[in-house]
C-alpha cells in the first residue's frame, strides 16, 4: 500500500496570498494514499527539506508531493531531500501551485480548489510512480566553440588550459570577430588589437585548439556528452597548409574593386585578400563573387606569383563529421541595417556614419590611415554629432525594445579621443540617458565631459538633412533648455543598435535551444544559470545570449568555459532516467517506433519467447538504448500496442492525471 | 381460434402500448429487422428475424449490478436494482422462444438470478410462427414445430389476419386483456398455411441435420476429436458469433472508475475471447483451437450432459450467415457425426 | 479459373517448393467458403473453392503462417497483396516464407446484398449475361449482377497485384474509385448531422471485434483493448461513449497503415460502414500530406511515421468546410 | 441551445516541458490571468500526448482539451512537434468528422518566451469552451456528475 | 490637477501618455516648434501630470500642423499630435471658445494662402 507524504508550500506570502494552503493540505489528507499532509512557510528552504527528510524516514513513506512552484525551479532541490533521507529521487512529484495557479488568480475560492485538483493529480501520479535509477553514457573529451571572436577565442583558451581539444568554427576568413574592428577599448583606452592580438596567436599555437576558419556548423545530431556535428569547410581557393601569408598575391591581384567588409565598405580589397594584417590563420582567401578566373576562367595572376603554389582554384567546400562532449555558442553581434531610419539620412549621406564605421576611420589600419576624414570629401570635421539610442528603446517593429548597453560607453570613447587628437572639432552628443553602470565607467564619460567638455545635451535629434553646401543641418531638441537647436555639422554617428548574428537563429534549430523574439539565446535561468542553454551540453558565451561589452563578453567566455570543462571532465555523465522501455511479450517488431525516433535509440532483435499457447517462436522485437534515448516519448504513440512506455510519464500515470483532474 | 383482421394488427398494437410497453420487430434502413420499442406508425418487420436476438431483453449486453460511492478511503455500496416495469415483446421466433426455456434453465435454477428474473416476470413473449423458413434454419433438428411456437401467446398469420392461441398461464391473461378486438375465426385456411410451411421444413437443406451423435456421453470422444485443428484454424477469435447467439449466456464482471465512485457492472463476455476466464495464470485455454472447441462442446455436450439431454443449440441460423469467416455449428456436427 | 489454380498448386506442391496452400474451402452452401490451409493434392481436389463468392481477405493468416516451417503458397487478389505488403513492410509476415500467385479479383458477390433485398431460402446463383437466376425454396427470383456486388467491390481501388511471385491470368491497374463520395458528402453536413448519423450508426455496436480480428492491420500481439493495463480496456457497450473511444482509436491505430481493403465493413454483423472511418483519414493524408496508399511498396514510411517540415497547421481543420 | 451563465468549462491543457510548460511558468511570474478551468498536465513532449488521453480526457467529463508545444523547429528534440501535428490533425479531422465541436480542441505553439501569448491563448479558449456549454458529445454517460 | 479634464484626454486621444521615455524626439521633428510655447514633448508630459490649465490658453494648440511627424518619428509609439489634438478638442469644447470667428477671417486672407488651409483650420478651431 502506497504510503505519501503531501508538502503544501506557503511560499511566503506568494501562494498563501491567493489559495488557502491549510485547505489544501487538509483536502490532500483524505486522498489515496496519503499518510501524512501538512503546509509549511518555505519548503525549499534548510527546515523544509528537513521536514521531508524527517517524515520520510519517520512515516517510512514511499511517495512525496510537494505543491509549491514550478517544477522547473526546485524539482532537483526536493528529488536531493527525498534521495538524502533513502526514498528514490524519482518517487517525487511537483505540483505547481505558485506560477500556475496562485499568481494567476484572485479569487482565493477558484485559486484553492485549483490548487486541491492539481495535488489531487500530482498524488495520483506519485501512486504510479516506479524507482529509477539514472544510466550513464560516456563523454567525449573535446569541446567544439561556434564563432570565433573574442568569446570564442577565451572559451577555448580557457578550455583548452584544462587540458581538453577544442575546435574553433569560425565563418568568417579569420579569428577575431568585432573586436578587431574596433580602434581603442573602454575605459582603459589600451588598442583593441594590441590586447587581442595575442590571445589569437595564442589560440593559433596552442596545441590543444584547432581553428576551422572560413567553415560554418552544417549538422549537429546527439545529446549532451556525444554530439556528432558536420562542420563545412567552405572553399577558400588556397590551400591553408602552403600558405605563408606573404600577400604578394594580394598586391598582384589585378581585381581590386571589392568593397572590404573589414572596414565596412568603406573602401576596396582585392579579390584574393587577407582581411588585416594580424589574421589568424594568415592564410589568403579568394572571394568567389569577384575573382575574374573564378567566374569567366580569365586571370589565373595569384597563382602565377605565388611562391608556395598555395592556390587551387578547384578546391570545393569539405565536410568534417567530428564527435564532441560539449558545445559553446559564441556567435556574437551585428549592428542591425538603418535602412528604416531615413529620418537620419544614413543610407543617402556618406557623412552619417554608424560606430563600427567611425571605429574603422580612427583606426590606424582603417581607410584613412588613421587620421579621422570626411568619407564624402576627405576633408577635415570641425563639427561632430553623436546621435544616441538609434534602433534601441525602440517600441516599434522598426528597431530593438531593448538597450544595447555598450553604446553610451563607446561613444564617450570616440567623443573623448576626437577631442584629444583633433582639439579644434567641436563634438556634441544627443543623448535620452547616459547609461554608465560598472568600473570606472562613469569616472570615465565624466572625464570624456569635464576634461574634453564634450558637449552632452539632453534631447534627441529630430531630422538630419544633409545641405547643398556638404554641411549637415542637425535639428534636435534641448529639453533641458527647452529649445529646438540646428547644428551645422560636418559629420554625424549614430550609436546603432545591436542584434544577434543571423547565423544564429538556423544554429538554434540545429541545436535544438530555445530562443527569445530577439534571436537572442535564453539561458536556462536569467539568473542562476546565465552561461548554460536549456538543452544539457550547451553553454553560451559572448553576445550571443545578450548585449554586453568587452569585459562581461570575456567574464561570461570564461563561466562557459569553467561550465564545459565541469561537464568534459566526467568520464561519464548521469543521464536522464526518465527514458522509453518496451515490453517484450507485447511489442509486434513493426518497427513504427524506430521510425519516428529523433535519436536512432531503437534498434531490434530476434528473440525466443514461449508463446501463450505452450510453443516457443522466434520473434522480432525492440530494444531502446538507455544512454541514447532523451525521453521525449514519440515512439510510445507510434506504437499501436502500447508496448511502448516512458519511464516517469507512463500511460498510467499520465491517464491517472487525467482522471483526477476531471474528477 | 380468435383472430384479428391484418389491417386492424396497428391498432390493436397502440392498445397494448396504452397499457404497457411493447418491443415488436422491424425493419431498419439496412434490410435487416431489430426490435424497437412501439410508436404508433411502426410496421411490423417482414424479414424471417432479427440479427440481435430477443435475449437483450432478459440479458442486456451490459446490465449494472452495483455502485460504490468512494470518499477518500470510505466506501459506500448502492444497490442500484430497480423494479423492471411490465412489457410485451411481439414478433419472437420459435427459435428464440426455445432459447428463453434454456436461458432459464442457466439463470433461474439455484442460486437465482435477481436480475434476470425480476425481468422474466415482467415480461409476456408473444411469438410468430414460421411461414417462410431461411436456407440456414436448422431448428427441426433441435425437437422443435417452428409453426407452432412456445412462448406465451403464439401467433399465426395466414395472411389476412392473425390468430391468437395461449400457450401459458400468462399468455391466458394477456388474451383475456385484448380479447374485446378479437373475434372468433375458423381456422381452415390456416392449417392449409401450417401444412405448406411444415412441408418446406422438410426440404430445407438442414432438414436431416442428426444431433443423435452428440449429447452428455460422448464427450471423450469428441473432446480428442482430431477435427478441431482442422476446425478451427480459419476461426479470428472475434465473438461475433457468441454475441449473436441466442443462447450464449457467458457473461463477465468488472468495475469502472467513473471518476466520483466505481459502478459493478456485468457484460457478454466471448468464450472465443483471448482474455476470457483470464485468471492469475493467465488463460486455461490459450490457443485458439481450445477456445473453438470449448465453444461448440458447450452447445453440443456439455449443456446435454447437465441439463439431460436439452441441447444448447436451437438452430435459428444467426452463426452461419455473420461469421467472417463462415465457420459454424452445422459444420462442426457434420464433421463430428459418427459415419456408420 | 479455380481449375487453373488447383492444376498449379497440385504442381507446386509436387515439386516441393511449398508443402501447402492457403485458400477456401467449400462450406455448407454455395457462398459461404472458409480459408483454410491444405496439404495434399487430394484435399485440394476435394475441397479447394474460387468463385464469385470466395471474398476473404487472407494475407491476415500469413502472419501466422509464415512463422512456421516450410513454404506456403498464397493465392491473393488485388486488394489482398496491398495487405500483404503492408504487413511485410511491418515485418509482420517473413516474405521469403511466402510463395505469392496472383489471381484476378473481378467484382465479388455478396449474398448479404442478395438476402437483403427480401429473397430468403437461396440455393442456388447462376449468372447469366449480368443477370443472377437465384433459385430459393419458395421459387426462383432475378436481380441485376451489380446490385449483389460486395461493398468492397464497389468501390474497388486498384486491380492491380503489388506482390506476387507468379501471376494466373492478367495485371489489372490502380483504378480511379469513386470511394471518397460518401465522405464527401458526410463532410458537406453540419456538424449536427454528422454527430446524429455516427450516434445512430455506432450505438448499434455489439463490440463483437470482428472488425478489428479480421482487420490485415490490427495484428497486435496483445490489443490495447484486451490488455487491462492500458486504461482503454472496454468490453461494455455501456453508452455511446464505448463504441467511439473503440472505434476512434482504431481508426487512428491504422491510419497511414490501412490499405481500405473494406473486410471490416463486410464483416460487421450490424452492417456499420466502419470503412468511412479509415477513408476519411486516407482521403486527409491525401489531401494533406500527398498522395500515399499504404502496401503499393514496402519501403516508404507511413505518413504518420514520417513528417516534413512545412506540413498544415491543425487548425485547418477550423477553416475548411461546414461548421 | 442556451448556455447557462454560470457554467463553469473544465479544461485540460497539455504543455510540452520544454517550451510551453515554460511559457505557462512565465505567464505566472508575469502575473498575467487566464481562468482557473485551465488545469496543465506536464509532458516531456507534445508528441508524448496520446490520442487516447485526449479521448479519455473527454470521457471523465472535459469540456475542452488544448495541446501547447514548442514552434515547429524549436523541438527540444528536433522532430518531436512534427509529428504532433500530423497526428493531432489527423486526430481533430476525425473527431470533427464525427460532428464533435471544433472549438474544443486545440493546438497551439508557445515558446517559453511568449508569456502572453499563453495567458490570450488560454482566456481565449476557456471563453471558445464557455460558449459550446457541457460537453454532451463525448462524454461518458457513466462519468457524468449529477 | 484636474482629474477628469486628463481622463477625458486619455480616452479621446487613446494615448498612454506613461509610455514616453522623455527623449524629446517629437519636438526635435516638430516644424513649427519655434512658434509653439509649448512643444510636444511638453504637451505629452504636462497631461500626464494633468497640469493642463496652463495648455488649454495657450497659443501653441492652433500651432500644430497635424503634420504627423511627431508620431511617425516617436520610438515608443506614444502619439503626441493625438495629444495636443485632444487639449485643443478641450479648449474649442468649452462655452464660446472658438478659436477662428468669421469675421475674423477676410483681413488673414492673403492672396497665397490656399483656400484649402482656411477651410480646415475653420473645422479644426471651431466646435
Amino acid at each position: 500500500m502506497q504510503r505519501i507524504g503531501v508538502f503544501v508550500c506557503h511560499c511566503g506570502t506568494n501562494i498563501a496570498a491567493t489559495v488557502d494552503v491549510k485547505a489544501v493540505a487538509e483536502a490532500l489528507s483524505h486522498e489515496q494514499g496519503v499518510v501524512i499532509s501538512q503546509d509549511y512557510q518555505y519548503m525549499c528552504s534548510e527546515s523544509g527539506q528537513d521536514l521531508i527528510k524527517n517524515a520520510v524516514k519517520e512515516h517510512k513513506l514511499t511517495g512525496v508531493v510537494v505543491c509549491s512552484c514550478s517544477p522547473r525551479m526546485h524539482e532537483n532541490t526536493f528529488r536531493k531531500a527525498a534521495a538524502s533521507a533513502g526514498l528514490n529521487p524519482y518517487l517525487v512529484e511537483i505540483a505547481n501551485i505558485r506560477e500556475q495557479c496562485s499568481w494567476i488568480h484572485k479569487d482565493i475560492a477558484s485559486a484553492t480548489d485549483k490548487a486541491i485538483i492539481l495535488g489531487k493529480a500530482a498524488v495520483a501520479k506519485v501512486n504510479l510512480n516506479t524507482p529509477l535509477t539514472a544510466g550513464e553514457s560516456p563523454v567525449v573529451k573535446r569541446a567544439l566553440v561556434i564563432g570565433g571572436g573574442i568569446a570564442g577565442i577565451q572559451t577555448a583558451l580557457d578550455i583548452a588550459e584544462a587540458g581538453f581539444d577544442v575546435d574553433i568554427v569560425e565563418k568568417e576568413p579569420t579569428i577575431g570577430g568585432k573586436m578587431a574592428q574596433i580602434d581603442k577599448t573602454f575605459p582603459t583606452l589600451d588598442c583593441a588589437a594590441c590586447i587581442l592580438t595575442p590571445k589569437m596567436v595564442e589560440a593559433a599555437q596552442n596545441e590543444h585548439i584547432t581553428i576551422h576558419s572560413f567553415s560554418e556548423v552544417s549538422a549537429v545530431k546527439g545529446f549532451v556528452g556525444n554530439f556528432t556535428v558536420t562542420i563545412k569547410k567552405k572553399a577558400r581557393f588556397v590551400d591553408e597548409t602552403k600558405c605563408t601569408g606573404c600577400g604578394l598575391c594580394t598586391e598582384k591581384c589585378p581585381m581590386k574593386k571589392v568593397p572590404n567588409e573589414f572596414n565596412m565598405g568603406l573602401d576596396n580589397r582585392t579579390a584574393v585578400y587577407i582581411p588585416f594584417a594580424q589574421a589568424v590563420p594568415k592564410v589568403a582567401t579568394i572571394d568567389p563573387n569577384y575573382c575574374l578566373m573564378l567566374k569567366n576562367g580569365k586571370c589565373g595572376v595569384c597563382s602565377k606569383v605565388c611562391s608556395v603554389g598555395a592556390i587551387d582554384y578547384k578546391q570545393t567546400d569539405k565536410f568534417i563529421e567530428q564527435k564532441y562532449g560539449a558545445i559553446v555558442v559564441a556567435t556574437g553581434f551585428n549592428p542591425i541595417k538603418l535602412d528604416k531610419y531615413d529620418e537620419f539620412a544614413y543610407s543617402y549621406c556618406p557623412d552619417v556614419v554608424t560606430s563600427l564605421e567611425l571605429e574603422r576611420l580612427m583606426n590606424a589600419a582603417g581607410p584613412n590611415g588613421g587620421t579621422l576624414l570626411r568619407p564624402s570629401d576627405k576633408t577635415h570635421p570641425h563639427t561632430i554629432v553623436f546621435v544616441q539610442c538609434v534602433g534601441s528603446r525602440c517600441d516599434d517593429s522598426k528597431g530593438k525594445q531593448y538597450c544595447s548597453k555598450i553604446c553610451c560607453m563607446y561613444t564617450a570613447k570616440h567623443a573623448m579621443l576626437i577631442r584629444e587628437k583633433y582639439p579644434d572639432t567641436e563634438v556634441y552628443v544627443f543623448y535620452i540617458d547616459v547609461r554608465t553602470p560598472g568600473k570606472n565607467f562613469d569616472e570615465f564619460y565624466r572625464r570624456a565631459v569635464e576634461q574634453y567638455n564634450v558637449h552632452y545635451i539632453k534631447g534627441m535629434v529630430g531630422k538630419v538633412s544633409p545641405k547643398a553646401d556638404g554641411k549637415i543641418d542637425v535639428q534636435a531638441s534641448d529639453l533641458l533648455s527647452n529649445e529646438q537647436l540646428h547644428i551645422n555639422a560636418d559629420m554625424v554617428v549614430l550609436a546603432t543598435a545591436i542584434e544577434p548574428d543571423k547565423s544564429a537563429r538556423p544554429l538554434a534549430t540545429m541545436l535544438t535551444t530555445q530562443m527569445d523574439t530577439n534571436d537572442f539565446f535564453t539561458e536556462a535561468h536569467p539568473k542562476l544559470r546565465p552561461v548554460e542553454s536549456a538543452t544539457a551540453g550547451i553553454f553560451l558565451s559572448g553576445a550571443c545570449q545578450g548585449p554586453k561589452d568587452i569585459p562581461e563578453t570575456v567574464a561570461q567566455a570564461s563561466a562557459a568555459a569553467a561550465k564545459a570543462i565541469g561537464l568534459l571532465c566526467k568520464n561519464s555523465i548521469t543521464c536522464n532516467p526518465c527514458v522509453a522501455h518496451s515490453n517484450e511479450l507485447m511489442c509486434n517488431g513493426c518497427s513504427a517506433c524506430e521510425k519516428v525516433c529523433p535519436y536512432g535509440a531503437i534498434t531490434y532483435q530476434d528473440k525466443e519467447f514461449r508463446m501463450p499457447d505452450r510453443t516457443t517462436a522466434i520473434r522480432r522485437v525492440a530494444s531502446v538504448n538507455p544512454a541514447v534515448c532523451q525521453g521525449c516519448g514519440a515512439c510510445t504513440v507510434a506504437c499501436p500496442s502500447g508496448a511502448m512506455d516512458l519511464n516517469g510519464f507512463s500511460n498510467s500515470q499520465i491517464m491517472a492525471e487525467v482522471d483526477a483532474i476531471c474528477k | 381460434m380468435l383472430k384479428i383482421s391484418a389491417d386492424k394488427l396497428n391498432s390493436l398494437f397502440d392498445a397494448i402500448s396504452a397499457k404497457q410497453t411493447l418491443y415488436i420487430t422491424v425493419d431498419n434502413e439496412k434490410g435487416s429487422a431489430e426490435y424497437k420499442k412501439y410508436e404508433s406508425g411502426m410496421t411490423l418487420s417482414k424479414s424471417l428475424n432479427t440479427v440481435r436476438s430477443a435475449k437483450d431483453f432478459f440479458f442486456p449486453q451490459t446490465e449494472n449490478l452495483a455502485d460504490f460511492k468512494v470518499e477518500g478511503k470510505n466506501i459506500e455500496v448502492i444497490d442500484v436494482r430497480e423494479e423492471s416495469e411490465d412489457f410485451v415483446v411481439f414478433g419472437v421466433r420459435a427459435c428464440d422462444a426455445r432459447s428463453f426455456t434454456i436461458l432459464d434453465k442457466v439463470f433461474l435454477s439455484e442460486p437465482v438470478d435477481s436480475y434476470y428474473k425480476n425481468r422474466r416476470e415482467h415480461s409476456t413473449i408473444i411469438t410468430m410462427a414460421c411461414t417462410k423458413p431461411a436456407e440456414t434454419c436448422f431448428c427441426t433438428a433441435f425437437g422443435m414445430d417452428p409453426t407452432v411456437p412456445e412462448g406465451d401467446v403464439a401467433v399465426f398469420s395466414d395472411g389476412e389476419n392473425y390468430f391468437f392461441l395461449e400457450r401459458t398461464e400468462k399468455g391466458k391473461k394477456f388474451i383475456a386483456s385484448i380479447s374485446d378486438m378479437l373475434e372468433d375465426g375458423d381456422t381452415a385456411k390456416l392449417n392449409e398455411v401450417q401444412e405448406k410451411a411444415r412441408n418446406i421444413m422438410k426440404k430445407l437443406p438442414l432438414a436431416n441435420l442428426s444431433t443423435k451423435s452428440f449429447g452428455g456421453e460422448r464427450l471423450m470422444k469428441h473432446f480428442n476429436s482430431e477435427k478441431w485443428a482442422e476446425l478451427s484454424e480459419s476461426c479470428l477469435g472475434c465473438g461475433t458469433c457468441t454475441f449473436v447467439c441466442p443462447t450464449c449466456q457467458c457473461y463477465d464482471i468488472r468495475d469502472f472508475n467513473t471518476g466520483h465512485g466505481i459502478k459493478r457492472f456485468r457484460c457478454w463476455d466471448s468464450c472465443m475471447y483471448s482474455d476470457f476466464t483470464k485468471m492469475a495464470h493467465g488463460n486455461s485455454r490459450n490457443s485458439q483451437l481450445e477456445r473453438f472447441r470449448q465453444r461448440f462442446m458447450h452447445k453440443l455436450v456439455y449443456f446435454p450432459a447437465n441439463n439431460n439431454g436439452e441441447f444448447g443449440c436451437v438452430g435459428c441460423g444467426r452463426c452461419l450467415s455473420k461469421c467472417p469467416v463462415s465457420m459454424n455449428i452445422v459444420k462442426v456436427m457434420k464433421a463430428l457425426e459418427d459415419k456408420e | 479459373m479455380q481449375e487453373a489454380m488447383i492444376k498449379r498448386a497440385k504442381e507446386l506442391l509436387a515439386d516441393g517448393t511449398v508443402n501447402r496452400v492457403i485458400g477456401w474451402k467449400k462450406g455448407e452452401f454455395f457462398y459461404d467458403a472458409t480459408p483454410a490451409v491444405f496439404r495434399t493434392a487430394e484435399e485440394l481436389d476435394r475441397q479447394f473453392i474460387f468463385d464469385d463468392f470466395t471474398q476473404a481477405n487472407v494475407s491476415k493468416y500469413l502472419v501466422k503462417e509464415s512463422r512456421k516451417d516450410g513454404k506456403i503458397l498464397a493465392f491473393l487478389k488485388p486488394c489482398d497483396t496491398y495487405s500483404f505488403n503492408q504487413l511485410v513492410k511491418e515485418h509482420r509476415i517473413i516474405r521469403e516464407n511466402v510463395y505469392v500467385v496472383g489471381v484476378p479479383g473481378g467484382p465479388k458477390l455478396d449474398i448479404e446484398k442478395i438476402k437483403a433485398k427480401g429473397i430468403t431460402g437461396v440455393l442456388s446463383v447462376k449468372n447469366e449475361n449480368y443477370t443472377l437466376k437465384i433459385e430459393t425454396l419458395y421459387g426462383t427470383e432475378e436481380m441485376p449482377f451489380y446490385e449483389a456486388i460486395s461493398g468492397k467491390c464497389e468501390s474497388c481501388k486498384s486491380k492491380k497485384h503489388v506482390a506476387y511471385d507468379e501471376l494466373i491470368g492478367e495485371d489489372g491497374e490502380v483504378l480511379e474509385s469513386n470511394r471518397f463520395d460518401m465522405v464527401e458528402k458526410l463532410e458537406n453536413m453540419t456538424a449536427e448531422e454528422r454527430f446524429n448519423f455516427w450516434q445512430n450508426e455506432l450505438s448499434k455496436c455489439i463490440r463483437c471485434n470482428a472488425c478489428r480480428n479480421v482487420c490485415p492491420a490490427c495484428t497486435c500481439e496483445n490489443c490495447v483493448f484486451d490488455n487491462p493495463k492500458s486504461g482503454v480496456d472496454n468490453k461494455a457497450p455501456a453508452d455511446s461513449f464505448e463504441e467511439k473511444m473503440f472505434h476512434i482509436i482504431r481508426a487512428f491505430h491504422v491510419a497511414g497503415r490501412c490499405t481500405d481493403c473494406g473486410e471490416c465493413s463486410r464483416v460487421c454483423p450490424q452492417n456499420i460502414p466502419l470503412h468511412l472511418l479509415n477513408r476519411k483519414f486516407i482521403k486527409d493524408i491525401n489531401s494533406l500530406y500527398g498522395e500515399y496508399q499504404a502496401g503499393a511498396d514496402t519501403t516508404t514510411k507511413a505518413p504518420l511515421n514520417d513528417y516534413n517540415t512545412d506540413d498544415c497547421e491543425p487548425s485547418i481543420v477550423h477553416e475548411r468546410g461546414v461548421e | 441551445m442556451q448556455v447557462n451563465e454560470n457554467f463553469e468549462p473544465v479544461i485540460v491543457a497539455f504543455c510540452c516541458n520544454w517550451c510551453s510548460y515554460a511559457g505557462a511558468d512565465l505567464s505566472g511570474t508575469n502575473r498575467l490571468n487566464y481562468p482557473a478551468n485551465v488545469k496543465i498536465i506536464r509532458v516531456p513532449c507534445s508528441c508524448r500526448v496520446n490520442p487516447m488521453f485526449i479521448l479519455r480526457a473527454f470521457q471523465k467529463g472535459a469540456d475542452g482539451v488544448i495541446i501547447c508545444g514548442c514552434h515547429p523547429g524549436d523541438c527540444h528534440y528536433t522532430s518531436g512537434n512534427y509529428f504532433t501535428r500530423r497526428r493531432i490533425t489527423l486526430l481533430y479531422s476525425m473527431l470533427d468528422f464525427l460532428g464533435i465541436e471544433r472549438n474544443r480542441t486545440r493546438l497551439e505553439w508557445v515558446s517559453a518566451a511568449e508569456g502572453a501569448k499563453f495567458a490570450d491563448v488560454m482566456n481565449q479558449f476557456t471563453e471558445d469552451v464557455r460558449k459550446l456549454g457541457k460537453n454532451r458529445r463525448l462524454e461518458d454517460l457513466r462519468c457524468r456528475k449529477q | 490637477m484636474n482629474k477628469n479634464q486628463k481622463e477625458w484626454i486619455d480616452i479621446t486621444s487613446g494615448v498612454n501618455v506613461c509610455k514616453c521615455m522623455r527623449c524629446g524626439k517629437c519636438s526635435a521633428t516638430c516644424p513649427s516648434y519655434d512658434e509653439m510655447e509649448y512643444h510636444p514633448h511638453q504637451f505629452v508630459y504636462m497631461v500626464e501630470k494633468g497640469n493642463i490649465e496652463p495648455l488649454l490658453n495657450s497659443d501653441s494648440l492652433y500651432k500644430c500642423l497635424t503634420c504627423f511627424a511627431c508620431v511617425e518619428r516617436c520610438p515608443r509609439g506614444v502619439e503626441p499630435a493625438k495629444v495636443v489634438e485632444a487639449v485643443r478638442l478641450t479648449a474649442i469644447r468649452k462655452q464660446g471658445n472658438n478659436h477662428l470667428i468669421p469675421d475674423q477671417i477676410p483681413e488673414m486672407l492673403d492672396d497665397d494662402l490656399p483656400q484649402q488651409a482656411i477651410v480646415t483650420a475653420f473645422r479644426k478651431y471651431t466646435k
